[in-house]
C-alpha cells in the first residue's frame, strides 16, 4: 500500500475491526529508522552549507580557490577503506565470525583515525602555506566543511568505541554495527560530495 | 505486525527504582514531559515578565529608570526568542509532544527512552546558557530574535560581545535536544503503534505533532548552519554574511559577504518554525472541539491533508518575509502566491472546527471556551496574514505594528489559548484531578478579552505607520498624539493579562492537591490515552497487555450506540455487530 | 452562551473600531494610490470571511448547545461542501492576490523617465547623493569611507566628479516628477519610510537596493527607520521635503559637488589664529574654556564637530531659541567668521591649542552613570573620543559643568529642535533617558572618569 | 508485500554501479573542462551530483529496497533545497551586478 493510498482511507468507515495496514517501515527496527532520520537532518546540515558555498561564491570579489593538498586523496581512500571495513564487519556479523568481527571493525575505526589525522595534516599544510580561515571566502569555506564532516566522524568514533567495547565483551552487536556501517557509508558519501565541490570550485 | 513487537518490549523498559531514577533522570516519557512543561513554562513566565517591561516603557515612555534603549531591545529580542523557541517549541512537542504521543498511539513508551532523558538535559541546559547571557558584560543580545548580520555583532547593538555568543550557543544546544527528541517523536509514531492504530485512525493531535516534528528536523539545520556560519563571522572573523562596511566610523576587515543570505537561511527555518508551533495547537484544538461537542471532527481526512499540505508548503514561502529586505524583488512574485495558496489548507480547517460545531451538542467547559477562543483569534490573525502575504500590501505594513498584532495574534495568542485549553483538557489525565472550574473561566476571559484587545489596536497603528522596534517613537509629524493613549490602554490590558497567569498558576498548584478527583475519563473522551488503566497512568502505561484499536478516533454520538461516545479499543459486540452496551471499556479497568 | 454573545459582540466592536478609529493610513503622498486600493479590497474580502465565519460560530454555539437528550449528527465528512468551501476560499484568495501582483508588477519596473538619487544609511544618519549634470553616479567603495570621505567616494571616477554631496538628514524632491531612490547602507541594515508614500525598502551594506515613486503632495515627510540597526535605531530620522521644482533646483544648489569638496582649501592655522583672538575672550586663550563666561573647553573638540556647530550658529539653527541664553550670546560671534576659509582657518588653529582634560566640576554616583553610559557610548564612543559617522562629540575631558547645561537644552526642547536642525533632534531624543537631574550628573561623572 | 531482510545482491551489480559513478563523475569535471558558465554550469554539476548521490543512495545504502514512505521522505525534501538552491543562484547573481554597476568592475568575480 503505497502512502498516498494509506491517506485515502476512510477510517470511520471499518469501525469495530482491527484494520491493520502494513508499517511504513516494517522491514526495520526502531533504531534504523531514528538513523535514517537523523541522516536526512543532517543532510540538511551539510546540503544548506553547499546552498551557501554556492551562492557566496557567486558573488565574490576575493574568492582564491584553496590548494587542494594531494592528501587529501589518500584521506579519500582510506575513508573508502573504513566504509569497505565496516561492510566487512557486517558480513562477518551475519556470518557469525567474532574474529572476523574484531578484526573488521577495529580496522574500521583506525582508518577512519586515521582519516582524521590526514585531514588535519591537510589543514596545517594549507594553515603552512598561509591560508588561514579568515583570510578569504574560499579558506573559510573549506575549513568549514571539513571541520564539520570531521566532528561528524568523531561522533561516530563514540559510538565505534561503544561497539568495540561491546564487542571484546562479549554483547550481541549485529544492530550496533549495521548501524554504523550506514552511518560510515553516509559520511563518506558526503565527503565524496564535498571533495567533488571543493574540487570544482 | 513489526511494530507490535517493538511497542511491547517489556523487557526493555527501564523500571526507575530511587526517587533520582524516577522523577529526575527518569525515562518514562510522562515524567519527562512535566520535567519539559515545568521548564518552558519558567521560562515563559521570565518572557512574560520582559513584555511587562517592554510595554510599560511603551505605554509611560521615559517614566521608569530601569528601561533604556540599550536594555529595552535586550527585552524586545529575548522575549521574542524564548518565546517561540525555548516556550512554545518546547512545551507543545517536548511537553505535549511527550506525553500524549506514546498514550495516544498506545505504545509503552517513546522509543528511545534514554535519548528522550538526555534531551530533557540538554534543553535545560540550553535555557541555562541562554539566562546566563542576562548576566555577562553587556548583557543578552538586544538584536532582535531575527538576529540580523551585520547588526547582530557588531558594536552599537547591545550584547554584541557576550550575549550574542550565548544566544547562539544556546540555539546549537537546543537544537541539538530537539534533534534528540524529535527523532523519538517520529520514529514512536511510525513504528510504536498499538495493534490496529493505522495511519488514519491516529487523533488528530498526534499528526499536528508528528508533521511539525518533520517540520523541525528539517528546518533546524538551517539555524544551525545560519548560526555556525554567524558566530565564525564573530568569533574568527570570517566574512559569510559580512561585506565591506565601516564599523563605528572606522573601517573593519569584512569584505564580501551578503546579509541577505543569512536572512534566507534564518526564514528558511523561521517560516516553518512559525508552523511547527501552529500545526501541534491545531491538531490539538481538533481534538478538544471535537471532545466537547461531542462530535466527530468535520472532515477528518481533509484536517490530515491539510496538516501535510501546511508542512510542505511551509518551506517554499519563506521570503515572504523579505519583501522589503532588498532581496531580487522579482521573487516578490512567487512567494506572494505561495503565501496566498498556503491559506486555502488553513482556510479549511477554520471551517471544518466550525462545522464540527454544527450540528453538535456542544459542552461549554473551560477547555471548550479557550478552544473557541482560539478559533476566534486565530481567523483574525490569519486573514491579517494575508495582507502581509500579498508582497504589494506588505510594503506599507511591514516593519510597522500590524505586523506585531499579526503575529501576537496568530501566535502568541492562538496557540497559547490552544496550550491552555488543553492543559485544562487534560490535566485531570495527567494529576487525577480537576483543574478549579470557576478560576479557569476567570482565567478564560481575562485572557481572551485582555489579549484581544492587546493585539487589535496594534494594527491600526501599524496602518498608521507606527514602526515596530522603537523604543519611543518621540515626535513625528504624522503619528498623532492618541497614539500615546493606545499605547496605555494596550499596556493596561497586557498587565491584566499577565496577573491573570498567576490565578492560573495557582489552580494549576492547588488543583494538585485540593482539586476534585476526576475518574479515569472525565470528559468522556474516546482516544486511548483515556483508557488507561490507572489514573495518572503508571510507568508502561497499560499495565500487562497493549490496547487494540478497533475504530478511529472519534466515534463521538455514533447513531444507534448506546453512550455518546465509543472509545477506540472498544470491540463491537459478537453477537449484535454493536458496540459494546456500557461505556466503559471493559478488559482494562479490572 | 455568554461566548456565543461576547463573540458577537467583538465581531461588531471589531467592525465598529475599524470604521470610527481615528487610527488610519496617514493621507497619501505619491502616486501609490494602487497599494491603498489593493489594501481596501483585501479589507473587504477578509472583513466578509472574518464576520461570515464568526457569526456563524456564535449561531453554532447557540443553536447546538449541550441538552442531555440530544445526539450530535454524526456525519464524518462531507466533499461536496468541503469542495464548494475550497473553490469559494481560492476564488477570494485570487480576488486578493491578482491585483497585489499587479501593483507589484509596476513597482518592480523603474519608469523610464524617473530621476535616481542615492540615499545613504548609516548608524544613526542619513546622506543624500544627486548624481549631478552628467546624471550618472560616481562608483562608490566602502572601503574607503572616512571623516574627509563619508562618502565612500571613488576619487578617480570621472562620472563622480559633479555628484552633489548632502551631508544631512534633510532631503528635497521636486513634486510631480517619477524618483528612484537608490539606497545603500555604509554598515548595518537600515530601511528608508517615509509614510506617506507608502513605499519602503532596506538598505543592505554590500548591496544596492531601490525603490520609486513620484511625490505628488507639497509638504515636509519624516523619514524613519524601519530595521533594528542598533541602539539607536529609534532615532534615526530624517525629513524629505517635497518642493517645486524651481524650490528644488534652488535648494540643490546650495550643496558642493564632489569635486568642489576636494577643492575646499586646508584650513591655515596661522591665519586662524587671528581670528580666534575674538574667541579667546571667552574660550581663553588657550582653547580650555571658561566657566564663569559659561564659554566651554574647545581644545581637542573634533574638527567636524566645531564646523557644524559654527555653521548651525550661523543659519541660527542653534542659539535662536528665546531661552538658550548662552547660545544667543555665541551666534553673533560665530556671524564673525564670514567665509567657509575662515571657519576651516579657526578649525585648524584651535587642532593646534593643547588638549588637557578640563578640571572636573560635577559629581555623581559613577557606577549607575556607567549603566547609563551603555546608551551614550555607542554614539559618542565608548572612551567618549566621538565619532565622525555618528556625528557626535567628544566627551571625555571636556568641560562638564556644559555638558550637563546642554544636555539640560535637549531635554528641554531649548536645542536640538529647530526645524532644520538634522542632527539635534537626535540628541533630544537620547537625552529623555536621563529621567532627571541626578542622572544626569552621574553620567556626566562616568564621563570624567573616561 | 514484506521484504526479505538481509538479501545478497549480486557483486556485478556493485560493479556496473561503480562503473556508472565513474562516468558521471568524468561528466562533473567534463563540465569544468569544457568551461561551462552561469546556470548552464550549476544545472549540470548539481544534475550529476545529485544523479550519484541517488544512486549511492539507492544501491549502496540499500534505498532502493526500502519502502515507499522512506523515499517520499528522502526525496522531497532535497526537492524544497532545490527551490532554494536555485533562488540563491539568482539572488548571488543579482547582487553581483548590483555591486558592479554601482561599486564598479573591481567587485566583478574573478573566478568562474
Ligand atoms: C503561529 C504562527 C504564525 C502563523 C500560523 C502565521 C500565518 C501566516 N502568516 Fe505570519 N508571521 C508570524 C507567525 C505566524 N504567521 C510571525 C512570528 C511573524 C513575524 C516574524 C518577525 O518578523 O519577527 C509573521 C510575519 C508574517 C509576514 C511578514 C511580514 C513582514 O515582516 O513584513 C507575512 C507576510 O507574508 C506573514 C504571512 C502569514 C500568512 C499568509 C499566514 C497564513 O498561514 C494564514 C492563513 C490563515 C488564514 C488565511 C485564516 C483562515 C482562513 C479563512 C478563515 C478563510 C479565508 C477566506 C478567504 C481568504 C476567502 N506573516
Ligand atoms: C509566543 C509568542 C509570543 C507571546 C505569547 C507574546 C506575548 C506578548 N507580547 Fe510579544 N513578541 C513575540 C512573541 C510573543 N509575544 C515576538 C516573536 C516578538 C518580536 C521580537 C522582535 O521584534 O525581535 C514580540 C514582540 C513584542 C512587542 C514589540 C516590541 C517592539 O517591536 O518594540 C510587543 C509590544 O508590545 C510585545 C508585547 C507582548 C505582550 C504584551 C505579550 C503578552 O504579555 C500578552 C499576554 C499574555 C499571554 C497571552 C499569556 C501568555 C502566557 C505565557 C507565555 C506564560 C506561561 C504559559 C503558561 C502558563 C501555559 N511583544
Ligand atoms: C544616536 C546617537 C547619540 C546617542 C546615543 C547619544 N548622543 Fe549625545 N549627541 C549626539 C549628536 C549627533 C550630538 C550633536 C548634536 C548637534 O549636532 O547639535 C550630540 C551632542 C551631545 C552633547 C552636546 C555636546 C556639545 O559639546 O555640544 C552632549 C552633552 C551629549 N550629546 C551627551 C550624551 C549623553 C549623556 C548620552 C547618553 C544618554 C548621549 N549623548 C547619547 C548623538 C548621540
Ligand atoms: Cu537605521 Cu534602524
Ligand atoms: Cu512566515
Amino acid at each position: 500500500m503505497s502512502l498516498i493510498s494509506k491517506l485515502m482511507v476512510k477510517p470511520w468507515l471499518a469501525g469495530g475491526t482491527v484494520a491493520t495496514e502494513d508499517s511504513l517501515t516494517e522491514a526495520l527496527p526502531a533504531a534504523k529508522i531514528g538513523l535514517w532520520l537523523f541522516l536526512c537532518t543532517i543532510s540538511g546540515v551539510f546540503a544548506l552549507f553547499m546552498v551557501a558555498y554556492q551562492m557566496r561564491i557567486e558573488l565574490t570579489t576575493d574568492w582564491v580557490p584553496v590548494p587542494k593538498p594531494t592528501i587529501l586523496w589518500l584521506n579519500t581512500a582510506l575513508l573508502v577503506l573504513a566504509s569497505v571495513a565496516f561492510e566487512w564487519t557486517k558480513a562477518a556479523a551475519r556470518q557469525k565470525k567474532p574474529a572476523g568481527i574484531r578484526a573488521s571493525l577495529l580496522a574500521g575505526g583506525l582508518l577512519t583515525m586515521a582519516f582524521l589525522g590526514g585531514q588535519l595534516l591537510a589543514w596545517n599544510e594549507l594553515v603552512g602555506s598561509g591560508y588561514f580561515l579568515a583570510a578569504n571566502p574560499a579558506n573559510s569555506f573549506f575549513y568549514l566543511i571539513t571541520g564539520l564532516h570531521g566532528l561528524h566522524l568523531i561522533g561516530g568514533l563514540f559510538v565505534w568505541t561503544r561497539t568495540t567495547w561491546r564487542v571484546f565483551a562479549g554483547y550481541e552487536v549485529t544492530l550496533s554495527i549495521e548501524l554504523c556501517a550506514t552511518y560510515w557509508h553516509y559520511l563518506l558519501l558526503v565527503w565524496i560530495i564535498l571533495f567533488g565541490l571543493l574540487l570544482s570550485t | 505486525m513489526a511494530y507490535v513487537a517493538i511497542a511491547d518490549r517489556e523487557a526493555e523498559l527501564h523500571e526507575p527504582k530511587t526517587f533520582i531514577g524516577k522523577y529526575i533522570w527518569s525515562q518514562d516519557h510522562k515524567v519527562i514531559a512535566i520535567q519539559y512543561s515545568l521548564i518552558a513554562i519558567g521560562v515563559g513566565l521570565v518572557a512574560l515578565v520582559l513584555s511587562g517591561m517592554m510595554r510599560l516603557q511603551l505605554a509611560f515612555p521615559n517614566e521608569f529608570a530601569f528601561i533604556d534603549p540599550h536594555n529595552y531591545y535586550q527585552f524586545v529580542t529575548m522575549h521574542g526568542m524564548i518565546m517561540v523557541i525555548y516556550l512554545l517549541t518546547a512545551l507543545f512537542l517536548g511537553g505535549f509532544g511527550n506525553y500524549l504521543i506514546p498514550l495516544m498511539c498506545g505504545a509503552r513508551d517513546m522509543v528511545f527512552p534514554y535519548m528522550n532523558m538526555l534531551s530533557v538535559w540538554v534543553y535545560l541546559l540550553s535555557v541555562i546558557i541562554l539566562m546566563a547571557s542576562f548576566f555577562v558584560p553587556g548583557g543578552p543580545t538586544g538584536a532582535g530574535w531575527t538576529l540580523y548580520p551585520p547588526q547582530a555583532i557588531m558594536e552599537g547593538t547591545p550584547g554584541s560581545d557576550g550575549g550574542i555568543v550565548l544566544m547562539l550557543v544556546s540555539l546549537v544546544v537546543f537544537i541539538v535536544a530537539f534533534t534528540m527528541g524529535g527523532l523519538n517523536y517520529v520514529t514512536t509514531v511510525l513504528q510504536a503503534r498499538c495493534r490496529g492504530m493505522t495511519l488514519m485512525r491516529m487523533p488528530l493531535s498526534v499528526w499536528g505533532i508528528f508533521i511539525a516534528t518533520i517540520l523541525g528536523l528539517l528546518a533546524f539545520p538551517a539555524l544551525l548552519v545560519s548560526g555556525i556560519m554567524m558566530a565564525f563571522d564573530k568569533l574568527l572573523g570570517t566574512s559569510f554574511f559580512m561585506p565591506a562596511m565601516i564599523s563605528v566610523g572606522e573601517p573593519n576587515a569584512y569584505d564580501g559577504g551578503t546579509p541577505v543570505l543569512f536572512q534566507h537561511l534564518f526564514w528558511f527555518f523561521g517560516h516553518p518554525e512559525v508552523y511547527i508551533v501552529a500545526l501541534p495547537a491545531f491538531g490539538m484544538v481538533s481534538d478538544i472541539l471535537s471532545a466537547h461537542a461531542r462530535k466527530n471532527i468535520f472532515g477528518y481526512r481533509m484536517m490530515v491533508w491539510a496538516i501535510v499540505a501546511i508542512g510542505a508548503l511551509s518551506f517554499v514561502v519563506w521570503a515572504h518575509h523579505m519583501y522589503v529586505s532588498g532581496m531580487n524583488p522579482y521573487f516578490g512574485f512567487f512567494f506572494a502566491t505561495t503565501t496566498l495558496i498556503i491559506a486555502v489548507p488553513t482556510a479549511i480547517k477554520v471551517y471544518n472546527w466550525v462545522l464540527t460545531l454544527w450540528q453538535g451538542n456542544i459542552r461549554l467547559t473551560v477547555p471548550m471556551l479557550f478552544a473557541i477562543g482560539f478559533i476566534f483569534t486565530f481567523t483574525h490573525g490569519g486573514l491579517t496574514g494575508l495582507f502581509l502575504g500579498n508582497v504589494a500590501v506588505d510594503m506599507p505594513l511591514s516593519d510597522t505594528y500590524f505586523v506585531v498584532g499579526h503575529f501576537h495574534m496568530v501566535m502568541g495568542v492562538s496557540p497559547v489559548l490552544v496550550l491552555m485549553a488543553a492543559i485544562y483538557h487534560w490535566y485531570p489525565k495527567v494529576t487525577g484531578r480537576m483543574l478549579d472550574e470557576t478560576l479557569g473561566k476567570l482565567h478564560f476571559w481575562l485572557t481572551f478579552l485582555g489579549t484581544y484587545s492587546i493585539y487589535l489596536p496594534m494594527h491600526y497603528l501599524g496602518f498608521l505607520g507606527v514602526p515596530r522596534r522603537y523604543f519611543a517613537t518621540g515626535v513625528t509629524e504624522f503619528i498623532p498624539e492618541s497614539v500615546q493613549s493606545v499605547n496605555v490602554g494596550i499596556t493596561v490590558a497586557a498587565l491584566i493579562v499577565a496577573a491573570v497567569q498567576v490565578v492560573f498558576l495557582f489552580n494549576l498548584f492547588w488543583s494538585y492537591f485540593r482539586g476534585k478527583p476526576a475518574g479515569h475519563n472525565p470528559w468522556e473522551c474516546t482516544t486511548l490515552e483515556w483508557q488507561t488503566p490507572q489514573t495518572p497512568p503508571v510507568h508502561g502505561n497499560w499495565g500487562k497487555e497493549l490496547p487494540v484499536v478497533y475504530r478511529w478516533a472519534y466515534d463521538y454520538s455514533v447513531p444507534g450506540a448506546v453512550d455518546d461516545f465509543i472509545p477506540q479499543n472498544k470491540p463491537n459486540d459478537e453477537t449484535t455487530g454493536e458496540p459494546h452496551e456500557t461505556g466503559d471499556a471493559e478488559g482494562l479497568h479490572s | 452562551m455568554l461566548i456565543a454573545v461576547v463573540v458577537v459582540l467583538l465581531v461588531i466592536g471589531t467592525v465598529i473600531f475599524h470604521f470610527v478609529s481615528p487610527w488610519w493610513f496617514t493621507p497619501l503622498a505619491s502616486n501609490w494610490g494602487a497599494i491603498d486600493t489593493t489594501i481596501n479590497i483585501t479589507f473587504w474580502i477578509t472583513g466578509v470571511v472574518f464576520v461570515a465565519i464568526n457569526l456563524f460560530l456564535a449561531y453554532c454555539i447557540v443553536k447546538f448547545r449541550y441538552k442531555k437528550n440530544r445526539r450530535a449528527h454524526y456525519e464524518p465528512e462531507n466533499r461536496r461542501l468541503e469542495g464548494w468551501l475550497t473553490l469559494i476560499t481560492s476564488v477570494g484568495v485570487a480576488a486578493m492576490l491578482a491585483p497585489g501582483l499587479l501593483v507589484w508588477a509596476k513597482f518592480v519596473q523603474i519608469p523610464e523617465n524617473s530621476a535616481a538619487f542615492e540615499a545613504v544609511g548609516r548608524q544613526w544618519q542619513w546622506q543624500f547623493r544627486f548624481p549631478g549634470t552628467d546624471g550618472v553616479f560616481g562608483q562608490v567603495d566602502a572601503r574607503l569611507i572616512n571623516a574627509e570621505n563619508p562618502f565612500g567616494m571613488q576619487h578617480d571616477d570621472p562620472a563622480g566628479q559633479d555628484d552633489i554631496l548632502i551631508d544631512s538628514n534633510i532631503v528635497h524632491l521636486p513634486i510631480g516628477q517619477p524618483v528612484t531612490a537608490l539606497l545603500r547602507s555604509q554598515d548595518v541594515l537600515h530601511n528608508f519610510t517615509v509614510a506617506q508614500f507608502r513605499v519602503k525598502m532596506d538598505l543592505v551594506p554590500g548591496l544596492v537596493t531601490y525603490m520609486w515613486f513620484e511625490p505628488t503632495k507639497l509638504g515636509t515627510y519624516d523619514i524613519l527607520c524601519e530595521e533594528l540597526c542598533g541602539i539607536a535605531h529609534h532615532a534615526m530620522r530624517g525629513k524629505v521635503v517635497v518642493d517645486e521644482p524651481a524650490d528644488f533646483e534652488n535648494w540643490l544648489a546650495g550643496y558642493p559637488t564632489y569635486a568642489e569638496t576636494l577643492a575646499v582649501a586646508a584650513g591655515d592655522a596661522a591665519a586662524g589664529q587671528a581670528q580666534y583672538a575674538v574667541c579667546a575672550a571667552c574660550h581663553g586663550m588657550q582653547g580650555e574654556g571658561n566657566q564663569t563666561m559659561n564659554a566651554p573647553k574647545l581644545a581637542g573638540l573634533n574638527g567636524w564637530y566645531l564646523r557644524k556647530q559654527i555653521e548651525n550658529y550661523q543659519a541660527g539653527i542653534r542659539g535662536t531659541h528665546k531661552d538658550d541664553i548662552y547660545g544667543r550670546q555665541m551666534q553673533p560671534m560665530a556671524a564673525t567668521l564670514v567665509t567657509a576659509a575662515a571657519i576651516n582657518n579657526v578649525i585648524a588653529y584651535i587642532e593646534t591649542l593643547p588638549d588637557n582634560p578640563a578640571p572636573a566640576t560635577i559629581s555623581g554616583d559613577v557606577t549607575r552613570g556607567q549603566r547609563l553610559y551603555r546608551n551614550c557610548g555607542a554614539c559618542h564612543g565608548a572612551r567618549g573620543q566621538g565619532v565622525w559617522s555618528v556625528a557626535a562629540p567628544r566627551q571625555a575631558g571636556m568641560s562638564d559643568w556644559y555638558l550637563v547645561a546642554q544636555l539640560k537644552n535637549f531635554q528641554q526642547g531649548i536645542r536640538g529642535t529647530h526645524p532644520d536642525d538634522g542632527f539635534g533632534w537626535q540628541m533630544g531624543l537620547m537625552a529623555e533617558i536621563l529621567h532627571d537631574d541626578q542622572a544626569i550628573d552621574d553620567v556626566v561623572a562616568y564621563i570624567n572618569t573616561l | 508485500m514484506s521484504t526479505e531482510t538481509g538479501q545478497v545482491h549480486p557483486i556485478s551489480l556493485y560493479l556496473k554501479i561503480w562503473g556508472l559513478l565513474f562516468i558521471l563523475s568524468a561528466c562533473s569535471y567534463a563540465v569544468d573542462y569544457f568551461d561551462f558558465q552561469g546556470y548552464l554550469r550549476w544545472f549540470l554539476i548539481i544534475t550529476f551530483m545529485w544523479l550519484k548521490a541517488g544512486l549511492i543512495v539507492s544501491i549502496f545504502m540499500h534505498m532502493a529496497w526500502e519502502r515507499m514512505a522512506l523515499v517520499y521522505a528522502i526525496l522531497l525534501p532535497p526537492m524544497f533545497l532545490m527551490v532554494l538552491v536555485g533562488m540563491m543562484a539568482i539572488e548571488g547573481g543579482y547582487t553581483t551586478l548590483t555591486r558592479i554597476l554601482f561599486f564598479g568592475p573591481g567587485s566583478a568575480p574573478i573566478v568562474h
